[in-house]
């Protein structure tokens, strides 16, 4: 068993601690308001890919945040994050790929 | 050796054991959390395939979905995802009461969005006849949005279970019985307050007047309402302090490991939310 | 080790608060033993043993199905018998032989290579072997049912829609096939998760990536290929399973459901999958053949990177299984190229192969004859599948016997060789003893000859125009003698086989027995006394260079020194820590398998089925429960200079 | 104990080289050659014909890296294997780790072996995809429809005759008539699980997938008898599910198509009269599982066989066939095939309106003769397992009598 060595554990211990609370709770509420624009926007007739758009980027916004802050990978060892990043973009990467094959005239459905 | 460790200060961003300084827990979980990107991407490209080609005389989403509850709950999940992220914090502080009580709430969260989802299921079953077998739509939305629900419903679990782990006495051998009675009770108390809570609401919807509610729901739910309060009276009980517990700073990555799982279910609700529910209403 | 090993956990010191129940079971030897075993050279080894069985197995339907196909119009087997035959013996050689034989080796020799004591979750390594066992046993079990409503599975082994849903197939014989994948699926990621997080946070000092000797780095990368292809099976066997069982419409075309999602959603993960089956085998070779070549891997960097890229660019290929389904022009053009541009990286590594052999002193053993063998095999394998991969050809070739061809030259050529290489190459540091020269050649030689045989003429064959997956065919196509040669030549590649075996399992038991290191080895787990003990390593090894025994061997006095100085330092610091055995993975898994059984093989409204599945769940969760309340502590040992056990510390 | 065994590997080549002389006489078997029914190397249409281009480019790419790659190879393994015991123990090689240049050019080498792939691959798909924009007019076009275990054709350009004067898209069953010279366009529609059609000698293979409008393209040289398959599992009898192509010049395709549009042919002659000669042929024998249906005969020449199969039988029997006719609708046979103006509308198996000019049956398993035909109806599980149409019998309760077989073949091969 070894035990942890002073010098392991002086390494820093993020002076910000005292406001992670007061981090947390303001993303919360950020998320809050961009989901409530996100349902608002839905409602707005601007044409459908600009809408589109929007929400994609509000919700990939949402998303950063969360992982970013919630699940601490912004204080984190990067590789935490490049691992969960290699999922990422391959389920990204497939899902679209399998849209745009889908999509294709090819794959129409059968209508008789 | 013990107390000499608490003494220290435990820095929860670097394990010095491991050849990266990463935890095994926390790599482990991020390991499983880009898996299942995988595993939901698969699914949501189902339903956004099939939303592509929908089948001619095929239920449209549109009647179906009411934005104002998934919107709800949406929130609902956030703030779950909130009280979380403060459960971690306190205990990697050692500060162990609030860390408790934000795992209670993180439960309460998840369990009203459950119920959330409990109740839209039935509500599309039977309002809207929108069945798992009767359209595509459905085939691919409860799949979806149920598999989610069983991810929820398994972190419920999970936080539940740390929860109650978190009474474990150090010094006492019988800890094991009280533990299981413990989560026995934590579990058949929150089954029963789902259920309460879905009969409230059902109450009031049926009812025309306040009272009429009241009376049917009374009528309808009093044994469960009665046993639901004997277990959080039972709850109150176990929660007694009994002498210094088994669960300290040095936990701190199992709740941060379950706390990744939690937000990993959250950031995929942010997806469906986006792509199952509000797509269909541009 | 998982926590132990941590600055985090300090109970150990605690006084014993576990209760009756939670004692830890710490018998050593038999069928207990081996039941609560959470020491990976022991999975490694029942991951090795199943696997051999069940390739067996696979290799005795593959004998069957050859002896129809011996002659036209024959009629040893019934058309059912042989569509079930195909599946079994392509699921089985797939998941129940080639992967579990790899991840024995996984288990039994990538923690020795990093100089680890154990894998980071020992417990969650005997669930997925336990897991794996469970899945087998499911996917096997229609064999001992009735037939007519149940039988093994025979949907052929990718299984495609709507063939395999209940209208077109209403026994239970798919529903062990989904079940069975969905089990070994589970056991495969956890494994592979516990894979990643050893490799990469359990080296022994100075073991950087780039000193990571090359098996172990197609392990970490296999394992990430299965982390992120399994889930697409998962998904597409439960969209498969809700079908089925609950009447929902996926692959159910009157509701406007398309069958072609799953083919995308098989492929997706069915490419990667071809990968994960050879990458580890590329593994070995590049171990073997800077052994026997007394030589470093030429262009170490550019292997390991070829591997990345091998299993990066795997994930873009996946409908090139697909060409003749009607993609469109643009599509398939992309996936033909993409398929092509894999050809580069895998060349790459047989350059370097061949590098490495160039100059070297190359020592003609066992194991290297198979890793030669490798290469030829291999390569013609690939050269086919490039020709796969030019879509228009891949028109006529198609689900006829060139694919057949093509990937049983890269499936036993490839990944198979180098397995039994690999079984050469370690044999003597698993067991201390070593399969005789002369008949481990004369095996390898039959094997060699058998195999061409068999396969060689499949190319011509599906030229010609046989499809696969026939039970008979006319004498007038010109496939008669072809066929004949084939059938012919897998009963040499038996013999071969069985001669194999034979010689192993005879040296298991009186084989002559050998010192450390006898080939001289060049990586960690070479510096071993064999068997390995226990807890590996006497000492955590320091690594200074990429060939780290090779250094050690080349630097005696200096890492001798080192290495006291740690061992101390280990002393004073509580010894070794050993993991306890535990029971509650076994019991998990079993829970699993009873919940298995009851999705797969009861019918709703006759059986009780849903009473069935509750216990099965029931089952799951007190040992996943227990599993977690027992918690990870384990025990200390202590060693002198020579190795030997002093003392033992139970806390 | 085992020192025999060296001599017995030296004698072990004897048995190879006798192996290397069967591979060499496996010329004679088409082995080398290629060239059988269902070669995709003997082709004889233009789409096979690209197909086989691309291919053999593939061929020569991957053959010359093979050779120097391989060359190498053999070079270093002979060169610098350790040949005695000296060799065995004398010090290690120096440890050198590679070479970035070699891998460099290698890799420049082997991206510009693909890119030589690559192009005729990227022409050929475009070129198979379609009919050519030049030709697209000139194509004739047919919807191809897969069912467990056999498939339907359908002329959607061509009306025939049906019951009482109506009209109705030509159909016929598992021998498909093609005009030689012209592109064919085919529709891939299946009715159940997905099956692949493939002429080899015509054109790659395309899936018929439920859900899915898919088609190909395909051109026959000059007239000729080709041979199909179903290259997709589809169950039970996949390997069976065969079929043919007839590829005929203009004047014979038209007079086919003539002949097609009629209703089914009802057999002149003296019904009552009971002193004419029955129809003789050996009854029934019994056959072995699996057993061939097709005579080498036939094999010969397969085009004039076909042919052949236009004309009327020789000895048709005209009060056998009525009797097989009336037996055809009394035993519910109607229920699933179509015979156009017979009476008989069944959708659920092959339109029989002309099954006696066609040269094979059960989905081009067995040839059309008398004692095929008896086979397949007595039995026709023991043909096709799992077989729709043995489905049917048992499910219906069909029984026939040796008497009501030979009936029904005679009727079933006087429909011209
Ligand atoms: C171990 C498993 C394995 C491996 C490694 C591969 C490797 C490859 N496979 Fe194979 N494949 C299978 C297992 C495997 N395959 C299986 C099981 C199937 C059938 C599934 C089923 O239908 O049941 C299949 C089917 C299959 C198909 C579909 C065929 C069809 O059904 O129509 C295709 C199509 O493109 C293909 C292509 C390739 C290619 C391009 C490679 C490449 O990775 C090969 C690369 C290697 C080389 C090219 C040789 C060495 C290189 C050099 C010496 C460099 C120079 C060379 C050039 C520049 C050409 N494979
Ligand atoms: C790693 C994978 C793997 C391996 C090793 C093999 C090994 C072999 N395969 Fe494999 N095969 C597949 C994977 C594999 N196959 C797959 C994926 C398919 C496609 C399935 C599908 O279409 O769905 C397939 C299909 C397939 C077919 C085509 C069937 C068809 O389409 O109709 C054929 C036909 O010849 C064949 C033959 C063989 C032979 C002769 C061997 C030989 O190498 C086997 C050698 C082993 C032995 C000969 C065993 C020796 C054992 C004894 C002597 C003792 C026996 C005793 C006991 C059982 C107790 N295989
Ligand atoms: C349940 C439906 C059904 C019934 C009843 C039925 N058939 Fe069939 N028949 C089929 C099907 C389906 C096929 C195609 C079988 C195959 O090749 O896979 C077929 C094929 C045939 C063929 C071969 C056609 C060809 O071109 O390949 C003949 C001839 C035939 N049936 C005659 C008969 C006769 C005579 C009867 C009555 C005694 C009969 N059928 C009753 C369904 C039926
Ligand atoms: Cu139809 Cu195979
Ligand atoms: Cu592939």
């Amino acid at each position: 068993m070894t035990a942890p060595t002073p010098g392991a554990i002086a390494h820093d211990d993020h002076g910000h601690d005292v406001s992670k609370f007061q981090i947390y709770v303001q993303i919360a509420m950020l998320l809050a308001v961009i989901t409530g624009i996100e349902i608002i926007a839905v409602y707005i007739p601007f044409p459908r890919w600009i809408i589109v758009t929007t929400l994609a980027v509000l919700s990939a916004v949402k998303f950063m945040f969360v992982i970013f802050y919630f699940m601490h990978l912004r204080w984190d060892k990067p590789f935490c994050t490049i691992l969960f990043f290699i999922g990422l973009v391959l389920a990204g990467g497939t899902a679209w790929a399998l849209l745009l094959l889908f999509g294709a005239e090819a794959s129409l459905p059968l209508v008789q | 050796m013990s107390a000499h460790a608490a003494t220290l200060t435990i820095d929860h961003h670097h394990d010095p054991t491991t050849s990266t300084g990463i935890p095994n827990k926390k790599l482990l979980m991020w390991a499983f959390l880009a898996s299942d990107c995988m595993f939901f991407g698969a699914l949501i490209s189902t339903h956004l395939i099939y939303r592509l080609h929908p089948p001619a005389g095929g239920l449209d989403p549109k009647v179906v979905f009411s934005p104002e509850l998934t919107s709800f709950s949406t929130f609902i999940l956030l703030m779950s995802s909130l009280m979380m992220a403060l459960a971690v914090t306190a205990i990697q502080k050692g500060n162990l009461k609030s860390c408790r009580w934000s795992l209670l709430a993180t439960i309460y969260f998840g369990l009203i969005f459950l119920g959330c989802q409990v109740y839209e299921f039935n509500h599309f079953v039977f309002e809207k006849k929108m069945t798992l077998s009767n359209s595509l739509l459905g085939t691919t939305f409860y799949t979806l949005t149920g598999t989610h629900g069983t991810h929820v419903a398994i972190g419920v679990l999970w936080l539940g279970l740390m929860y109650v782990r978190s009474f474990k006495i150090a010094e006492q051998p019988s800890w094991l019985p009280r533990q299981l009675l413990h989560a026995v009770t934590l579990l058949a108390t929150l089954v029963l307050s789902l259920k309460v809570t879905l009969g409230l609401v059902h109450a009031l919807q049926g009812e025309s007047t306040f009272g009429g509610a009241m009376g049917h729901f009374f009528g309808a739910e009093f044994l469960f309402l009665a046993l639901a309060l004997i277990g959080y009276g039972a709850l109150f009980w176990f929660a007694r302090p009994r002498g210094p517990v088994q669960f300290t700073e040095v936990n701190a990555i199992d709740v941060e490991s379950m706390g990744l799982y939690w937000h990993f279910v959250d950031i995929v609700w942010i997806v469906i939310f986006t792509a199952v529910y509000l797509l269909e209403y541009i | 080790m998982e926590l132990a090993k941590s600055a985090y956990l300090t109970k150990e010191d605690h006084a014993p608060t576990q209760p009756k129940l939670l004692t830890h079971p710490t018998v050593k030897a038999g069928l207990m033993g081996w039941l609560t075993t959470v020491d990976h050279k022991r999975i490694g080894f029942l991951y090795g043993f199943f696997a051999l069985f069940f390739f067996l197995v696979g290799g005795f339907e593959a004998l069957l199905i050859r002896t129809q196909l011996m002659v036209p119009n024959n009629d040893v087997l019934t058309a059912q018998q042989y569509n079930t035959l195909f599946t079994m013996h392509g699921t089985t050689m797939i998941f129940l032989a080639v992967m579990p034989l790899s991840s024995a080796f996984f288990n039994f020799i990538m923690p020795l290579q990093i100089g680890a004591r154990d894998v980071a979750f020992p417990r969650l390594n005997a669930f997925s072997l336990w897991m794996f066992v469970a899945g087998a046993i499911i996917l096997n079990i229609g064999w001992f049912l009735p037939q007519a409503t149940h039988g093994a599975p025979d949907g052929g082994w990718f299984g495609y829609a709507p063939l395999t849903s209940k209208t077109y197939i209403p026994k239970h014989s798919i529903d062990y096939w989904v079940m069975g994948l969905q089990l070994l699926g589970v056991a495969s990621i956890a494994a592979s998760l516990n894979f990643i997080v050893t490799i990469i946070n359990m080296r022994a000092p100075g073991m950087t990536m780039m000193r990571l000797p090359v098996f172990s780095w197609m392990t970490l990368i296999t394992s990430f290929l299965i982390i992120l292809s399994f889930p697409a099976i998962t998904i597409a066997l439960v969209e498969l399973m809700m079908d089925r069982q609950f009447g929902t419409s996926f692959f159910e075309v009157s509701n406007g459901g398309m069958p072609i999602l799953w083919q995308h959603l098989f492929w997706v993960f069915g490419h990667p999958e071809v990968y994960i089956l050879i990458l580890p085998a590329m593994g070995i070779i590049s171990e073997i053949l800077p052994t026997f070549s007394r030589k470093p891997l030429f262009g170490y960097p550019i292997v390991v990177f070829s591997g990345a890229a091998i299993g990066f660019l795997g994930f873009a290929v996946w409908s090139h299984h697909m060409f003749t389904t009607g993609m469109g022009t643009v599509a398939t053009a992309a996936f033909a190229l993409a398929t092509m541009a894999i050809a580069v990286p895998t060349g790459v590594k047989i350059f370097n192969w061949i590098g490495t052999l160039w100059g070297g002193h190359l020592q003609m053993r066992t194991p290297m004859m198979f890793a030669l063998g490798f290469v030829w095999m291999f390569m013609i394998g690939g050269f086919s599948g490039v020709m796969h991969a030019a879509a228009p050809a891949d028109a006529q070739q198609q689900d006829s016997y060139f694919v057949i061809a093509h990937f049983h030259y890269v499936l036993i050529g490839g990944s198979l060789f180098a397995l039994l290489a690999g079984i050469h190459y370690w044999f003597p540091l698993m067991f201390g003893k070593k399969v005789s020269e002369f008949w481990g050649k004369l095996s390898f030689w039959v094997i060699f000859v058998g195999f061409n045989v068999t396969f060689f003429p499949m190319h011509f064959l599906g030229l010609n125009g046989m499809p696969r997956r026939t039970f008979t065919y006319d004498p007038n196509l010109g496939w008669n003698f072809p066929n004949l040669l084939a059938t012919v030549g897998s009963y040499v590649l038996g013999i071969g086989i069985f001669i194999y075996f034979v010689v192993m399992v005879y040296t298991f038991f009186k084989g002559q027995r050998v010192g450390r290191d006898i080939w001289d080895g060049r990586t960690l787990e070479w510096s071993l006394p064999n068997p390995p003990p226990e807890y590996n390593y006497r000492v955590t090894p320091t690594v200074h260079a990429r060939d780290a025994w090779w250094y050690e061997k080349n630097h005696r006095e200096e890492t001798e020194k080192e290495q006291e100085a740690h061992a101390q330092e280990e002393e004073a610091h509580g010894g070794i820590h050993m993991p306890f055995g535990s029971i509650w993975p076994l019991i998990t898994s079993i829970g699993v398998l009873i919940g298995a059984i009851g999705v797969s093989a009861l019918d709703a409204g006759k059986d009780p089925k849903l009473a069935v599945c509750l216990v099965g769940g029931a089952v799951m969760f007190i040992g996943i429960y227990f599993w977690s309340l027992e918690g990870n502590e384990g025990y200390h040992i202590h060693l002198d200079k020579d190795g030997n056990v002093v003392r033992e510390e139970h806390s | 104990m085992f020192k025999f065994l060296p001599t017995l590997v030296r004698w072990s080549r004897i048995p190879l080289v006798l192996a290397g002389t069967a591979l060499l006489a496996g010329c004679e078997y088409n082995f080398w050659r290629m060239d059988g029914h269902q070669s995709t190397i003997a082709v004889e249409g233009p789409v096979a014909r690209e197909q086989l281009q691309v291919f053999y480019v593939t061929v020569w790419v991957t053959l010359v890296i093979f050779v120097l790659v391989g060359g190498v190879l053999a070079y270093a393994t002979l060169k610098f294997r350790a040949r005695n015991d000296a060799d065995e123990h004398a010090e290690p090689p120096s440890q050198s780790h590679g070479n970035p240049l070699i891998e460099l050019s290698l890799i420049g080498a082997s991206v510009l072996a693909l890119v030589i792939i690559a192009i005729p691959t990227l022409r050929g798909i475009w070129y198979t995809y379609d009919v050519p924009e030049a030709d697209k007019a000139n194509a004739y076009e047919i919807t191809a429809h897969g069912f467990q275990w056999w498939f339907k054709f359908e002329y959607p350009a061509e009306q025939a005759a049906g019951e009482n004067n109506t009209k109705m898209t030509l159909v016929t069953g598992n021998e498909l008539v093609i005009p030689a010279g012209r592109p064919v366009r085919v529709h891939l529609r299946t009715v159940d699980v997905i099956h692949s059609f493939w002429v080899p000698k015509l054109a790659g293979k395309v899936d018929m997938i439920p859900n899915r409008a898919n088609h190909l393209w395909m051109q026959a040289d000059k007239p000729g008898y080709f041979w199909g398959q179903c290259a997709e599992y589809c169950g039970d009898s996949h390997a069976v599910m065969r079929f043919r192509v007839i590829a005929l010049g203009p004047r014979d395709f038209n007079d086919w198509l003539e002949q097609q549009l009629q209703t089914g042919r009802t057999v002149q002659g003296n019904v009552a009269s009971a002193d004419q000669p029955r129809a003789q042929f050996a009854s029934l024998r019994t056959f072995k599982q699996n057993e061939a249906g097709i005579s080498d005969r036939f094999d010969l020449q397969p085009l004039e066989a076909w042919k052949a199969k236009q004309a009327p039988e020789a000895n048709e029997d005209p009060r056998l066939v009525a009797r097989g006719r009336e037996l055809f609708s009394q035993k519910q046979c109607n229920g699933c095939h179509t015979i156009r103006g017979h009476g008989a509308g069944g959708i659920t198996g092959p339109d029989l309106t002309h099954v006696g000019s066609r040269t094979t049956i059960a989905a081009g398993l067995i040839e059309n003769t008398p004692e095929q035909l008896q086979r397949w109806i007595h039995n026709p599980s023991a043909v096709k397992p799992g077989n729709k149409m043995a489905v049917g019998y048992i499910q219906q309760k069909i029984t026939l009598t040796p008497e009501d077989e030979v009936a029904l073949v005679a009727y079933l091969l006087s429909l011209k």
